[in-house]
């Protein structure tokens, strides 16, 4: 955290003055280590070892918070006779078709026939595992997750065999410190400092948080890893608490905007799933199998609709279910590395890169470029000539004889963007919160915004279409706003409050639950619902923190409806009542009828604690005034995932897609439903190949951006870190013959690259099975180009193309390679040294 | 904490602690050849100066008005390359913008300006002829400016935090006194005729004994911090001079009435105060290189219980 | 301070009236003069940092036209006016000599960009985007509508703004391409 | 003459983030240091300079691990890779040795000590002392600034400072070092580095504020166990009269690459001109005896 969010890393500080006790739990002694309590080494690529053992030493000691953990949580809820557990599949969960590797979730469900299946088929109850697998798994089923019987049988004793509980205590009890030493190298000691911590600050006086990054998610296992954080801390009562939760550090100045409001295939604004061929036909269709019908995201109707007439406006009509037909319908997975194999396929023609830079900054970057190279025409919009638009005249495939300037027929058009000075519109920081950038001048030059770029680029398409059938969407699509300045920019704000959402008053909306589904409401995200309430850019607030409370809820905006800790009903006991004075936060005021507290109440404002849904109840209305997690349709914190995730119900420890380790807890060495593309452009280092013997991983530093494309450039950052360099202990060191500055060679099946060597002790040998295994770190933010001051090989095009399952992430933080002493080969010479690799 | 181990910390093997090894002070940006150049030239106008009002009283016209030669075209040259020195040499003119005490450069200045005005005037009248009283009180005038002409570059030199340097501020001053009256002497006895070079000669002996004396009394009354007048480039410069200025003066007292040998002898005693001068740069720019000459005496200090106090002004 | 000529500033004849000659007589008139430089601004614009999603405030000041200084906003709840590394350089993003400023195109196996007229290039972008779009439309596929293209994709950054992703997908959809995708995934 | 204004630069909560090198930059213009990986920890701006007027340095002491995985020995303090004697990274290769000579113990976890350096703004400066032109001057604020449009490059100042701090920048001519933001203090602002701070290790303010704030500081320290925490350049009675920047180190001043005991030059100004009386007397004698004794000859 300090070394990728300094500024965010002064509250950690804040808290260690307040007597907070901070663990940094990381492969390498980091800057945050430096600032830590306790620092504590693990291998790659083993955190579901360490966080189930955490689970097991919570449960076997009966350390949970048992009436936040019987109230919130699904732990009593019995789960059907035909779920089988990894224990009893030796690493599967039941329901895996080894043809396809996919899983059929329907034996996973809670016992006792749905209440509502006439209603349509749920989710879980898919007859095709395949098509579960791929949907992208979570996300089809919408902000409010899958859909699960609201009402299951109950154990409050927690003592039946099949309850959640009990299914996780066996789940979880091979997860012993024990297996935490010999997978993580983490020594039994250190887990019990862990361990007692981690306890002893959790329940009503106290909470415990845990903060995460690309460290958790950029696995083949990177959901589940969440999931067992989740777990922990939803049986330490650690969800929707101050000081609580599971923090997600995102990357990018947008980067939880961007999957808000998403530039992502299997998604709608506000997490509404793209609609599946298969399954979708109707809206009707559509909205019975988009996950719940109670909970918020019962309303999903008057979301979806909303949606639909902001963009269909007049043209969307109840007659016409409200232009459903107009969105293209998914057949699969159409996910960044699919869309490549397309490119290097010949199906994707033309390409729109805007702000990215996969030549550099996606993994397996060859197959990047030659995808890129076999595009008709290519669109990159940057500040500099990021190494994307230049792949043609410079890439490294040049240099190998792979590729020839003359024989590339992709045409490329690099169109200047501005900078986030020169344009208005908010960005949605990591914490949920919309804040508005002011413009501060014109962009110069060519540059525009993509604002600009997208809106004058629709026009174009508008005034060139046909009357044909084809070109309906586009036709009827509302494309009118306000022009500004110079270069006819369109309203950002205008934008913004079509986002926010219009009421049938043709005001601005304030809240999510304004929306309707009888088309007299429209709005563009509903999560973003009233942003603009009150016709005022809530975004754009800026009253300073010091005259403020900490919440600090006039400064920008968050969603949904400006709450600031999410599920905060969690903070009062089920009769509403704060769990602690200490840690009072949201409560409920009797005398007034209404929660209350310095936020925003993360539930209906007077649904008293005492309020129990009469039957048949529907959306929010079927939730309990003891139901905190509002967006899911039972109300309850999921242990226990009876739907929802591709890959298992629950988190199972499977090691990396290559890694030097067999997996001994389950003849399963890596997860069996994990994604992955064997073709030539895609290869994989065989596991446990002698000749692959390190562990690999890749990180960002504090000076430098991604692919750099906007830090490689800056005098003042390049300086700081002007070269590759890859992390190596001294041992390593001593072993292959590297000398501190000088360099090495870290070769994979994918490629080999060169980097200054950094020998130092901050990287540490694990003993993993009785045996020492040597980590090696490389920062990933060197590529030939954009216009950088320096310039080094590329730490991705060593990574594998093996994905999560559930989210299409590539597995970049862990993977094995082989290091040696000196520059690598050039040329044909580097393809010879590779193929040597490849054949062993 | 262990004192043990910092006791070790300074053994005589200077065990000490440091960043990287790297240097903690900045090496001195002066460059070669011209500010060791100033510095002889510097003495040796400052020494010409004494030489000539001393000749002039004592009757050695020749040796007065070559001597008064010398001091101003030291001077001047001097002053030639004390502004190529300068990062912004258009704005010489500011060394006379303040006066500062505390600056041995900017007294400096003001005394080269003063020792420059006077010795020109000095030698322009000796010269031309014109004007020989005014010639005279300004000759006479120098012997003020320019024996400071001569060591106040010790003074410049010592008030640094160079440790070789700052160090030897007791010896530095003599030794760039007897290295400006050899050189002064050394020009003298070149210059002027041998009847009247006696004296000059005389001047040079003793400088080379004192600048002898007093290198030799920075090698080694310095401990580890002199370590870099005896070692390295500056160690080979410093022991050339030695040699030179040694050796010159031997050839002084041996020359009698050959013209070589009293051209090899000035010219060795000349040689041997440029040495001298390019050494000490030299030993100042590997004192500041070397972290163990600033942090292992400061320790020393710190773990005798006796920290540098401030000087309270 | 002025008047009197330049003897009179002249630090020498300060020091003898008594000024200190390593202080106050030693001070030039531009040293008087000197002002913090963001005084000067003709603008000052609230904006948000656009590196990690900490999303620190910072204060973009602009003078003749010109970025003159960006730095963090103290008002900001999140940052309270502090700026990591790359936020600190952010003046130096927006106005570094690299950053490319024209429009640049590299016909089919050319061997050099060329310059291109921006709205030629938007001309040229949609006319390919429609003839892709014609070329590759799937209006079924396995017995099912799906109309739609697999023709064109795009890929975003996460710096791009909310509103921007929205009018991308907005548009995306509306044209029937699906694989739109953003850093976000990666 | 305003209050005296400082730094207290308090490196137990430095991250090594450099944010205030760039701010610095930022805010004074100033030009790149050059691009060279120095292979010294994170530390590739080597060290304060013309053009780098905050330096964060990085000071790895981390046990020494061995092959299975534990700390090479137990029990007493473990040794560390931290710098010994010319330590750190070897420029001929190899890992960073390790002398063993630990003062502190570094227990397992190891420590990444990192700290922002920066001008001292000496209360007795000796740039400012011995800068011929006054282009070197002190402030309202008793800061010690130099005057771009006033040094002419004499170099003086490089040499004369005990902290390695100011340099002349090459092809500009002229000395350059931390002003503490002179400019933006005068609009009432504060320096650019401490404002950017992330964890507000660089602190600014009056100095005597600071100094009261350092001492609590190292007292919740010591409270903590942390008994190496000291301060380093905040007391008047030292051998600069006290820092208008100082520090809270956690080992030697030295590890971080200051000197433990500085001094300014001048201190011993008086000496040095008496000394040169002696030679000047010394001169004037021998060239007396010289022509007098060549009489009597």
């Amino acid at each position: 955290m300090a070394e990728c969010h300094p500024v965010g890393f002064q509250w950690v500080v804040e808290a260690r003055y307040r007597g907070a006790k901070v663990f940094h739990i990381d492969p390498r002694f980091t800057r945050t280590s430096a600032l830590a309590d306790r620092y504590v080494p693990i291998r790659v690529g083993s955190d579901i070892v360490l966080l189930g053992a955490l689970i097991n030493h919570v449960l076997e000691n009966e350390l949970d918070f048992r009436e936040y953990v019987l109230a919130y949580t699904n732990a009593s809820m019995i789960v059907s006779e035909e779920y089988r557990d990894t224990e009893d599949l030796d690493g599967l969960f039941s329901g895996f078709d080894p043809e396809t590797r996919t899983y059929d979730p329907a034996t996973w469900s809670y016992e006792g026939a749905p209440e509502e299946a006439a209603a349509g088929e749920r989710a879980e109850q898919m007859d095709h595992g395949r098509e579960h697998a791929d949907m992208g798994g979570p996300d089809q089923y919408g902000a409010g997750g899958a859909s699960a019987n609201p009402r299951p049988m109950k154990d409050p004793t927690l003592r039946h065999p099949r309850c959640v509980y009990q299914i996780l205590r066996r789940h979880f009890a091979r997860y012993t410190p024990e297996l935490v030493a010999e997978l993580c190298g983490i020594s039994p000691e250190d887990f019990a400092e862990l361990a007692e911590t981690v306890t002893t600050n959790s329940g009503r006086e106290r909470t415990t948080m845990w903060v995460y990054s690309v460290g958790w998610t950029q696995h083949t296992v990177g959901a589940q890893y969440i999931r067992a954080a989740s777990i922990l801390q939803l049986l330490l009562g650690n969800i929707g608490r101050p000081g609580g939760g599971i923090l997600a550090l995102r990357g990018h100045a947008s980067i939880q905007g961007s999957t808000d409001i998403p530039t992502l295939f299997n998604i709608l604004p506000g997490y509404l799933p793209m609609p599946h061929a298969h399954q979708h036909e109707t809206l009707d269709d559509y909205l019975a199998r988009a996950g719940g019908d109670t909970g918020f995201w019962g309303r999903k109707r008057s979301y979806m609709v909303s949606l639909l007439k902001a963009w269909w406006g007049d043209a969307a009509t109840e007659d016409n279910d409200f232009r459903f037909d107009h969105l293209p319908r998914l057949t699969g997975d159409h996910g960044h590395y699919s869309t490549v194999m397309g490119q290097i396929d010949g199906t994707v023609k033309g390409y729109f890169v805007v702000g990215e830079n996969p030549a550099v900054g996606s993994a397996g970057g060859r197959a990047q470029r030659l995808g890129l190279a076999n595009l008709e025409w290519l669109v990159v919009r940057d500040l500099t000539l990021v190494e994307t638009a230049t792949f043609w005249k410079d890439g490294p495939e040049l240099e190998t004889g792979e590729m020839r300037t003359e024989d590339i027929g992709t045409e490329v058009f690099f169109v200047p963007a501005a900078s986030h000075v020169e344009k208005d519109g908010t960005f949605t920081n990591t914490q949920r919160l919309l804040q508005w950038r002011e413009k501060a001048l014109d962009p110069p030059g060519d540059c525009r915004s993509d604002l600009w770029f997208f809106y004058h680029l629709g026009k174009l398409l508008k005034e060139r279409i046909t009357s044909g059938e084809i070109d309906r969407p586009l036709r009827e699509l509302t494309w009118d706003y306000p022009e500004e300045g110079v270069h006819g920019d369109p309203s950002a704000s205008a934008v913004l409050r079509e986002i926010g959402g219009v009421g049938p008053d043709g005001r601005a909306l304030s809240d999510y639950t304004e929306l309707k589904p009888d088309g007299s409401t429209q709005c563009g995200c509903w999560i973003y619902c009233g942003v603009y309430a009150d016709e005022v850019n809530q975004a754009a607030r800026r009253r300073p923190g010091r005259e403020q409370s900490p919440e600090a809820p006039e400064w920008g905006w968050a969603w949904p409806a400006n709450r600031r800790i999410l599920y905060n009903r969690a903070s009062a006991d089920p009769e509403g009542r704060p769990w602690s004075e200490r840690k009072a936060y949201i409560y409920w005021d009797e005398k007034k009828g209404e929660w209350t507290g310095p936020d925003v109440p993360d539930f209906e404002k007077t649904k008293p604690p005492g309020y129990r849904p009469p039957e048949g109840a529907l959306a929010e209305a079927a939730l309990s005034g003891t139901d905190p997690f509002i967006m899911q349709a039972d109300g309850k914190g999921w242990l226990y995932a009876p739907a929802g995730l591709v890959d298992g119900p629950l988190p199972a420890h499977y090691e990396p897609f290559e890694s030097p380790v067999r997996n001994p807890l389950y003849a399963q060495q890596d997860n069996p439903a994990r994604r992955i593309y064997p073709r030539p452009e895609s290869p994989y280092n065989p596991v446990g190949a002698p000749r692959f013997p390190y562990v690999l991983t890749t990180y960002r530093l504090t000076e430098h951006h991604t692919a750099g494309g906007m830090s490689r450039p800056l005098a003042y950052l390049a300086e700081l870190q002007p070269e590759l360099f890859c992390e190596v202990s001294p041992t390593l060191a001593a072993e292959l013959g590297l000398a501190n500055g000088d360099w090495a060679t870290i070769v994979t099946s994918r490629t080999a690259i060169e980097a200054r060597v950094l020998v130092t002790e901050r990287v540490r040998p694990l003993r993993i099975q009785g045996r020492t295994v040597h980590q090696i770190g490389l920062p990933y933010h060197w590529g030939w180009g954009s216009g950088g001051l320096v310039t080094g090989d590329i730490a991705n095009d060593l990574m594998p193309l093996a994905l999560d399952p559930n989210v299409y992430i590539q597995e970049s933080k862990a993977t094995t390679c082989d290091v040696r002493p000196g520059r690598r080969p050039r040329g044909r010479d580097l393809l010879a040294l590779i193929e040597e690799y490849r054949h062993g | 904490m262990s004192r043990g181990t910092r006791e070790r910390a300074v053994a005589p093997e200077a065990e000490f602690r440091s960043y990287y090894g790297r240097p903690v002070i900045k090496r001195p940006i002066w460059h070669v050849p011209h500010m060791p150049v100033y510095l002889y030239l510097g003495g040796l106008s400052g020494a010409s100066s004494l030489t000539a009002i001393m000749a002039g009283l004592t009757g050695r016209p020749h040796l007065a008005r070559t001597a008064r030669i010398a001091a101003a075209a030291g001077a001047a040259l001097g002053t030639g390359f004390l502004v190529a020195e300068l990062g912004r040499p258009m704005r010489f003119l500011n060394m006379l913008r303040v006066f500062k005490p505390t600056s041995p450069m900017s007294v400096g200045s003001w005394i080269l300006a003063a020792q420059g005005g006077l010795s020109a005037v000095a030698a322009a009248s000796a010269v031309t002829g014109i004007l020989p009283a005014a010639g005279d009180a300004a000759a006479l005038a120098t012997g003020v400016t320019g024996p400071l002409t001569a060591t106040y570059t010790a003074v410049l030199v010592a008030d640094t935090a160079v440790p070789a340097w700052h160090e030897g501020y007791r010896e530095l001053p003599f030794l760039f006194a007897g290295s400006a009256l050899a050189s002064a002497g050394a020009v003298g006895m070149l210059a002027a005729p041998r009847t009247e070079a006696g004296p000059a000669r005389a001047v040079a002996l003793i400088g080379a004994a004192v600048e002898t004396a007093a290198a030799s009394a920075l090698e080694h009354r310095l401990g580890l911090v002199g370590e870099p007048y005896r070692q390295g480039r500056a160690g080979r410069l410093l022991r050339a001079a030695r040699a030179l200025t040694v050796g010159g003066g031997l050839l002084t007292l041996l020359a009698g009435r050959s013209r070589v040998a009293t051209v090899a002898s000035g010219l060795s005693l000349t040689a041997g105060a440029l040495c001298t001068r390019f050494g000490v740069l030299e030993a100042g720019r590997a004192s500041a290189a070397d972290p163990k000459f600033t942090v292992v005496p400061q320790r020393e200090r710190l773990d005798s219980g006796a920290p540098a106090p401030s000087s309270g002004r | 301070m002025a008047g009197g000529g330049w003897f009179l500033r002249w630090p020498v004849i300060r020091q003898l009236r008594g000024q200190d000659g390593r202080g106050e007589a030693a001070r030039s008139a531009r040293t008087d003069a000197l002002r913090p430089r963001v005084e000067e601004a003709d603008s000052v614009a609230r904006s948000v940092c656009p590196y990690c999603a900490v999303g620190c405030g910072q204060l973009v000041y602009v003078k003749d036209g010109k970025v003159s200084q960006i730095e963090g906003d103290p008002d900001s709840p999140i940052s309270r006016g502090r700026l990591c590394p790359k936020g600190s350089a952010s003046k130096q993003l927006v106005t570094h000599a690299g950053r490319q400023t024209k429009v640049l195109y590299r016909r089919p196996y050319g061997t050099d960009w060329e310059p291109l007229d921006l709205d030629t290039a938007m001309d040229m972008i949609a006319d390919r985007v429609l003839r892709t779009r014609r070329d590759t439309w799937q209006q079924e596929h396995e017995g099912r509508v799906v109309r739609r293209t697999l023709g064109i994709a795009s890929l975003g950054g996460a710096t791009l703004d909310n509103e921007e992703n929205y009018l991308m997908k907005k548009l995306y959809t509306a044209l029937g391409a699906i694989q739109v995708e953003n850093q976000a995934r990666i | 003459m305003a209050e005296r204004m400082g730094f207290f630069t308090d490196t137990s909560i430095c991250i090594g983030c450099k944010a205030c090198e760039v701010a610095c930059k930022e805010w004074n213009q100033l030009p790149d240091d050059g691009f060279v990986f120095e292979a010294t920890s994170y530390d590739n701006t080597a060290a304060l300079g013309a053009s780098t007027w905050r330096h964060v340095a990085f000071i790895e002491q981390q046990p020494v691990w061995m092959p299975d995985g534990d700390p090479m020995s137990h029990g007493g303090p473990v040794p560390h890779s931290g710098p010994m004697s010319h330590g750190g990274p070897m420029p001929d290769g190899g890992s960073m040795p390790h002398g063993g000579e630990s003062v502190f113990e570094v227990g397992r976890d190891g420590r990444w000590l990192m700290s922002s350096d920066v001008c001292k703004h000496c209360t007795n400066a000796g740039c400012l002392d011995v800068c011929p032109t006054g282009a070197i001057f002190r402030t309202e604020f008793g800061t010690v600034v130099v005057q771009p449009d006033i040094c002419n490059g004499c170099g003086y100042c490089v040499p004369a400072c005990p902290f390695g701090v100011i340099d002349r920048r090459e092809g500009d001519g002229r000395a350059w070092k931390c002003t503490m933001c002179y400019d933006r203090l005068r609009g009432g602002l504060e320096p650019a580095c401490a404002k950017a701070c992330p964890t507000d290790s660089i602190q600014f303010g009056p100095l005597d504020e600071l100094r009261e704030r350092a001492a609590a500081r190292v007292d919740t320290l010591h409270a903590a166990g942390h008994t190496e925490a000291r301060l380093y350049g905040e007391s008047p009675g030292d051998g600069v009269g006290g820092m208008g920047a100082f520090f809270l180190l956690l080992d030697e001043p030295e590890v971080y690459g200051l000197p433990p005991d500085p001094v300014v030059p001048t201190r011993d100004l008086p000496a040095m001109w008496g000394w040169a009386g002696a030679a000047i007397a010394t001169m004037a004698a021998a060239v007396a005896a010289s022509f007098l004794g060549g009489r009597s000859r």
